[in-house]
């Protein structure tokens, strides 16, 4: 019993020593999903993260920076855990890092609470999109609709008469497949919500078969996606019932680990490869170079939440106790691997969405290449709900 | 003599939520009542596994419970902290009637799982319910009870204040009469029922018992987290507070006290160190089973 | 009235009747001593009395009720103990607890949560007084595990008398026992006779016709015999299948 | 409902009901003649597939893959026998319920260590990645016709092994009565060793086979670990007809509640209440079953102890 006296005064000597040592850094929380089936997606955008911050001297907007890293097992609980752990603990600056919509709107409440800004490189659930809106929350992706709203206008315009809808039973389910539904206008077969996490999907697939739809449009993040086209494949519907994407499952990723069964697919991303401006030509060509992959969008979107930190923090002078100004600043928007990138008041971005479709070159390789541009300036469906100005 | 570790030791808690503030460890606060939290679901689940002898392996299903009546009474607006109380250790310990009547009809590793099968059951129905979370659980506002506003250091002391009630109730339970015949049951349950005792209704009466305070141990989760997660149902909830009690001691009155404190604080700091900590974790659970298998209360009562 | 009435009881192991059609009457007072070869169903007899097996027919009176369908427990209450053929104890409890335990069983509700049952020094004293009259009051708090095994038996009979029984059911006490504490544990039974109405289900032929003053023999489940020790001694029936070549009584 | 529709999904639940067989054979046969619970089974599985992936990588042969994945998790398994299952045969359920609970966690780690957080990949043979017309107008994926075969061939493997040879009536001896079978002189621990190495390998096969239809990661296991539980409580512990019966039914149960319950249930509720409340049904089915079988038939449904 008396060793716990010691751990105690231990563990509180050790706290004290923190809390005296605070030299002026940039503290950022990375707190994503590192392993297990949404993994790819956490390790991309972190190393876009760190790949911008390599391009910045390990400096953001001239602070030194300290980026503490955890890994939320996709688990709603887990990353309550780490998140409380860098606010309290830690006393972070930025949070950052969040791939899944679930985990961002469990944590959220307690990031915002404690004035502290969170820069979504990923999850973007209308939550906060609309009412809930909150001053303390920027997202440098997308709204979780917009993938799947230009996916909808794209199959609308293809004038399908009918399309068959999946996702998990998840917000970001529910917001993808009403963002196709708000600009597909022809009739919806069925929408079929399944377990989150789920990796057999052999019940819809029969279910699909027995609809016969004229389309397919699944929103399936992570190793769903991968697991639900290959299956897909695997039953001989790719070549019978079309099947469209939003971008991120139609990615290099997601390519790697399906093969040739994707060529052909269309799917709509608000980032391409191809996008002609010199920060995304370093970022890509540097990328490949540095993980010896090819960068996906998630990875974008990280490597673009470190140049907005970057821009707002030069923009107050390295003075973070400003968060009005820093918030103003952030807003004004930065340079990105999309080229000038602006925000509505809730945060969120207001950019072009484009059509890629995955072909293969006449050297063997498959890639997701540009083909048209869907929207162009497109902002969220719920920004005029939001009270902030 | 005997007194003076106790009385520090409950000095120390007293006192620590003043220290923490003026050093800012707010966050080591917060560890104290997640620890004490689980403490408390630790010793209900002593109470039945290490005095009843009954292996269940679905508590999570009444420390889950808990945290979700919480949150869905909050959400569906009512708002008196002493009310949700109520019902939740009501519900508990209503679920573990149900449980209980049914399961201690069966032995030994059909009790183990069905407990199981029931704990499965409460977490697919209570994660189907969209409206209610589904598998990304339910925000748990803080009630208002009146007397004092519920924030981080009033439910540090609420948890601490209940923690000491239940301990106490345990520690008369045990040693009063029905604790003696319950022990009896998991000592030779033949015989217990030869002289007369009516064994399914003491290890009924005590499973209710246990589900209650699991239950109300739910209940402070939620006020702690202010978040319902269905993690809390899951059946490695039940194994990790399985792991805590045989960490700690089993039938050990402070077995339970003892592991959560432990777990929590060993998982804290090889946390850490390394993302490798579950083998940490793994190993020395693995040898306390192996090698110390009264736990560490047992080690300790050998030591001195 | 008898004390207790087996009408046509019956015990079926899927096909096989380990207890078939078995009548059999017990007075009060009486010693009454169930005999036969192995395999014969005595245990499971005892077994369908104390409660422990539900039979799949026929009919079980006590002190003239049905107790056919009564709980074990409750037939503790009513005044059944039984001791196990098969020592059956609180092996890591003293004597004291063991005994205790046994008295608390009918000593008022066990349903009770607060008060320290080690205050309630009436289980002491009337557990004190139950190891006195099995000769153990000598080893009071000795742990049960390191009791010999005659003194094991002896308890095992003292957790029956504990529940102050009508009908104390002995299940080959003498089981295992040397000749001395053959010799102990037949002078106890003989006491206990004063005071208690008996079944005893024993092996051991002479401790059979010293004490018994009525003697039921069973054979495939069913009683093929009753009456007084000279009775079955003389019985051809009780010769033939069970006695047989042994030519009598040890 | 069309009868292509039920028939696939038919399919769809034999196939899952015979690799959760795969698993529960193993662990039914532990747990009757050991008397021990082996959560750590499931990691056996796991174990199973991620050495497929690897070797796949090596050897560039599915079907060599498998068989160097079966051998190596049977020697995995052998030398866990060996070193920690062996000291908790004598134990209660309890200590072997915790010790085998801590195994899973070490062996996670030890396979995040080796192999990363991060799943990996198995794809199908080129060769089985294409559908069957296996009637008129139904196609079905020939990978999963391939595992329904590979498990009916294991199956009926199993069932000559016990059946038919020496060490099948020790096992079976065993399961019914330990005591027998060891005054018999039935060499019980070198066969305990042997009998996890068998129950390791049947987890290897089903782990190679549904790695390319599930994925590759840590804590695979672990769900599937619970579902061949509640497959043997329902069969009854320690009989291998059980642990088939018992797989069969919950495959099928699983398939059929995630099929056609929200089908059914479309019928009386909005269409979004049934895709909720159909999944969420589903799973709760076959714990339902299982305690309902328990209810009535408390050993289960082919009780191998008499």
């Amino acid at each position: 019993m008396k060793k716990l006296v010691w751990l105690m005064v231990f563990l509180g000597l050790m706290g004290f020593s923190l809390a005296l040592a605070q030299p002026r850094t940039v503290k950022v929380g990375f707190v994503s999903t590192l392993s297990g089936g949404g993994a790819a997606l956490g390790i991309d955008v972190r190393d876009g993260f760190n790949l911008a911050l390599r391009h910045l001297n390990n400096q953001l907007g001239g602070l030194p920076v300290e980026v503490i890293v955890a890994d939320d097992q996709q688990n709603p609980d887990v990353a309550r855990q780490a998140v409380d752990r860098m606010l309290k603990r830690d006393r972070v600056d930025f949070l950052t890092g969040i791939i899944f919509s679930n985990i961002l709107l469990a944590v959220g409440d307690a990031i915002f609470e404690e004035k502290v800004f969170y820069i979504s490189p990923n999850a973007g659930p209308s939550e906060y999109a609309g009412e809930q809106c909150n001053p303390y929350f920027v997202n440098v992706a997308w709204q979780n609709d917009n993938l799947h709203e230009a996916m909808g206008q794209y199959v609308q315009t293809r004038r399908f008469e009918n399309v068959f809808l999946l996702a998990p039973n998840y917000p970001a389910g529910r917001d993808a497949l009403t963002g196709f539904k708000r600009y597909f206008k022809g009739r919806v077969v069925a929408e079929v919500y399944h377990r989150l996490n789920q990796l057999d999907f052999s019940a819809e697939i029969a279910q699909i078969r027995a609809a016969r739809p004229k389309a397919v449009y699944a929103f399936e993040p992570g190793a769903m996606g991968v697991n639900f086209i290959k299956q897909y494949a695997e039953a001989g519907l790719l070549r019978e019932i079309p099947l469209f994407l939003p971008g991120f499952s139609a990615d290099a990723d997601v390519i790697r680990a399906v093969g040739r069964g994707m060529v052909g697919i269309y799917n709509s991303s608000q980032w391409t490869l191809e996008l002609n401006n010199p920060i995304n030509q370093r970022f890509v060509e540097d990328f490949r170079k540095t993980y010896n992959r090819t960068p996906t969008l998630y990875a974008s979107q990280g490597y673009d939440a470190a140049l907005l930190l970057d821009a707002a923090i030069k923009a107050v002078g390295g003075d973070l106790s400003k968060k009005d100004e820093l918030r103003k600043a952030m807003l004004a928007g930065f340079n990105s691997t999309r080229g000038p990138l602006r925000f509505s008041p809730n945060g969120y971005p207001i950019q072009n969405y484009y059509l890629r479709q995955v072909i293969q070159q006449p050297g063997g390789e498959i890639v997701n290449r540009q083909v048209g541009t869907i929207f162009t300036n497109h902002r969220d469906a719920y920004v005029d709900r939001c009270k902030l100005r | 003599m005997r007194w003076i570790f106790p009385t520090v030791l409950l000095g120390l808690l007293l006192a620590f939520p003043p220290i923490a503030a003026a050093m800012g460890l707010e966050f080591y606060q917060g560890l104290l009542t997640k620890i004490m939290i689980f403490a408390l679901a630790a010793s209900s689940l002593n109470l039945i596994l290490g005095y009843g002898g009954m292996v269940s392996f679905g508590h999570a299903a009444y420390f889950g419970l808990g945290a979700y009546t919480v949150a869905i009474l909050m959400r569906e607006g009512v708002t008196s902290g002493w009310v949700i109380w109520a019902v939740a250790v009501g519900l508990s310990a209503l679920l573990a009637l149900l449980i209980g009547a049914i399961s201690l009809r069966t032995r030994g590793i059909y009790f183990i799982m069905i407990t199981l099968a029931f704990a499965q059951m409460i977490y697919y129905l209570v994660v189907s319910f969209k409206q209610y979370g589904g598998e990304d659980g339910l925000r748990a506002r803080r009630p208002e009870f009146g007397l004092f506003e519920l924030n981080d250091t009033t439910l540090y002391y609420l948890t601490l204040g209940v923690l000491l009630a239940a301990l106490y109730l345990l520690y008369r339970l045990v040693h009063s009469r029905f604790g003696r015949v319950l022990q009896a049951i998991r000592e030779n349950e033949a015989r217990a029922l030869a002289l007369g005792y009516p064994v399914f209704h003491f290890q009924l009466v005590a499973f209710v018992l246990a589900g209650a305070l699991a239950g109300l141990a739910g209940v402070l989760m939620a006020h702690y987290t202010q978040y319902a997660s269905p993690n809390l149902l899951a059946w490695q909830q039940s194994g990790h507070l399985m792991m805590m009690v045989i960490l700690g001691g089993v039938g050990q009155f402070w077995g339970g006290v003892l592991g959560a404190l432990v777990l929590s604080l060993v998982e804290e700091i090889l946390q850490d160190l390394t993302i490798h900590w579950q083998l940490g974790v793994g190993l020395i659970l693995l040898f306390i089973v192996l090698f110390a298998p009264k736990g560490l209360a047992g080690l300790m009562r050998r030591g001195s | 009235m008898s004390l207790l009435e087996l009408l046509g009881l019956s015990k079926q192991f899927g096909g096989l009747a380990a207890v078939n059609n078995c009548n059999l009457r017990i007075e009060a007072g009486e010693i009454h001593a169930l005999i036969g070869p192995n395999g014969a169903g005595k245990t499971t007899l005892i077994n369908l009395i104390a409660g422990t097996l539900p039979p799949s027919r026929g009919q079980l009176r006590f002190q003239g009720e049905n107790i056919t369908h009564l709980p074990a427990h409750q037939r503790v209450h009513r005044g059944l103990a039984r001791t196990f053929q098969i020592t059956n104890l609180f092996k890591n409890y003293t004597v004291r607890t063991n005994l205790e335990l046994a008295v608390q069983a009918r000593a008022g509700s066990s349903f009770r949560f607060w008060q320290p049952v080690a205050q309630e020094k009436h289980l002491t004293e009337a557990a004190l007084a139950v190891a006195e009259q099995v000769g153990l009051a000598g080893r009071f708090e000795r742990v049960v595990g390191q009791l010999s095994h005659g003194e094991q038996r002896q308890l095992e009979v003292g957790l029956a008398l504990a529940s102050r029984p009508k009908l104390l059911l002995l299940d080959e006490p003498m089981a295992g026992l040397g000749a001395e504490e053959s010799e102990r544990m037949v002078a106890l039974i003989a006491q206990l006779a004063q005071h208690h109405t008996i079944l005893l289900v024993e092996h051991d032929m002479g401790a059979v016709f010293r004490l018994a003053r009525r003697i039921s023999v069973l054979v495939y489940g069913q009683v093929i015999a009753s009456g007084s020790p000279a009775e079955i001694r003389a019985n051809p029936e009780v010769h033939k299948a069970y006695l047989g070549d042994e030519g009598g009584a040890e | 409902m069309p009868p292509s529709l039920f028939i696939e999904q038919v399919l769809n639940g034999f196939q899952f009901g015979l690799m959760l067989f795969l698993l529960a054979a193993g662990l039914t046969l532990v747990l009757g003649i050991m008397d021990t619970i082996n959560l750590a089974h499931g990691s056996l599985y796991m174990i199973g597939a991620y050495l497929t992936a690897t070797l796949v990588g090596v050897t560039g042969s599915f079907w060599l893959a498998v068989l160097g994945a079966v051998l190596g998790t049977a020697l995995i398994g052998m030398l866990l026998e060996l070193s920690v299952l062996r000291q908790l045969y004598r134990r209660d359920h309890l200590s072997q319920v915790l010790a085998t609970f801590a195994l899973i966690l070490i062996i996670n780690e030890v396979v995040r260590m080796i192999w990363g957080s991060q799943p990996l990949l198995l794809s199908t043979p080129e060769a089985l990645s294409g559908p069957v017309e296996i009637l008129p107008g139904l196609y079905y994926p020939a990978f999963r016709l391939v595992i329904i075969g590979v498990g009916l061939l294991v199956a009926l493997l199993l069932f000559w092994l016990v059946n038919r040879t020496r060490v099948g009536m020790w096992l079976r001896a065993g399961a019914s009565n330990r005591e027998m079978a060891q005054a018999m002189g039935v060499p019980i621990k070198p066969l305990f060793t042997l009998l996890f190495g068998v129950g390791a390998g049947l987890c290897a096969i089903a782990g190679a086979f549904l790695g390319p239809i599930l994925a590759v990661q840590i804590g695979m296991g672990e769900s599937i670990l619970i579902l061949a539980f509640v497959v043997i409580v329902i069969g009854g512990i320690g009989s291998i007809k059980g642990a088939l019966v018992g797989a069969l039914l919950v495959g099928l149960v699983d398939t059929a509640g995630r099929a056609f319950l929200p089908l059914l249930l479309s019928r009386v509720a909005s269409p979004e209440v049934a895709s909720n409340l159909g999944p969420a049904l589903a799973s709760i089915l076959i714990y339902l079953l299982m305690a309902v079988v328990l209810f009535f038939r408390p050993q289960g449904l082919f009780p191998a102890r008499t």
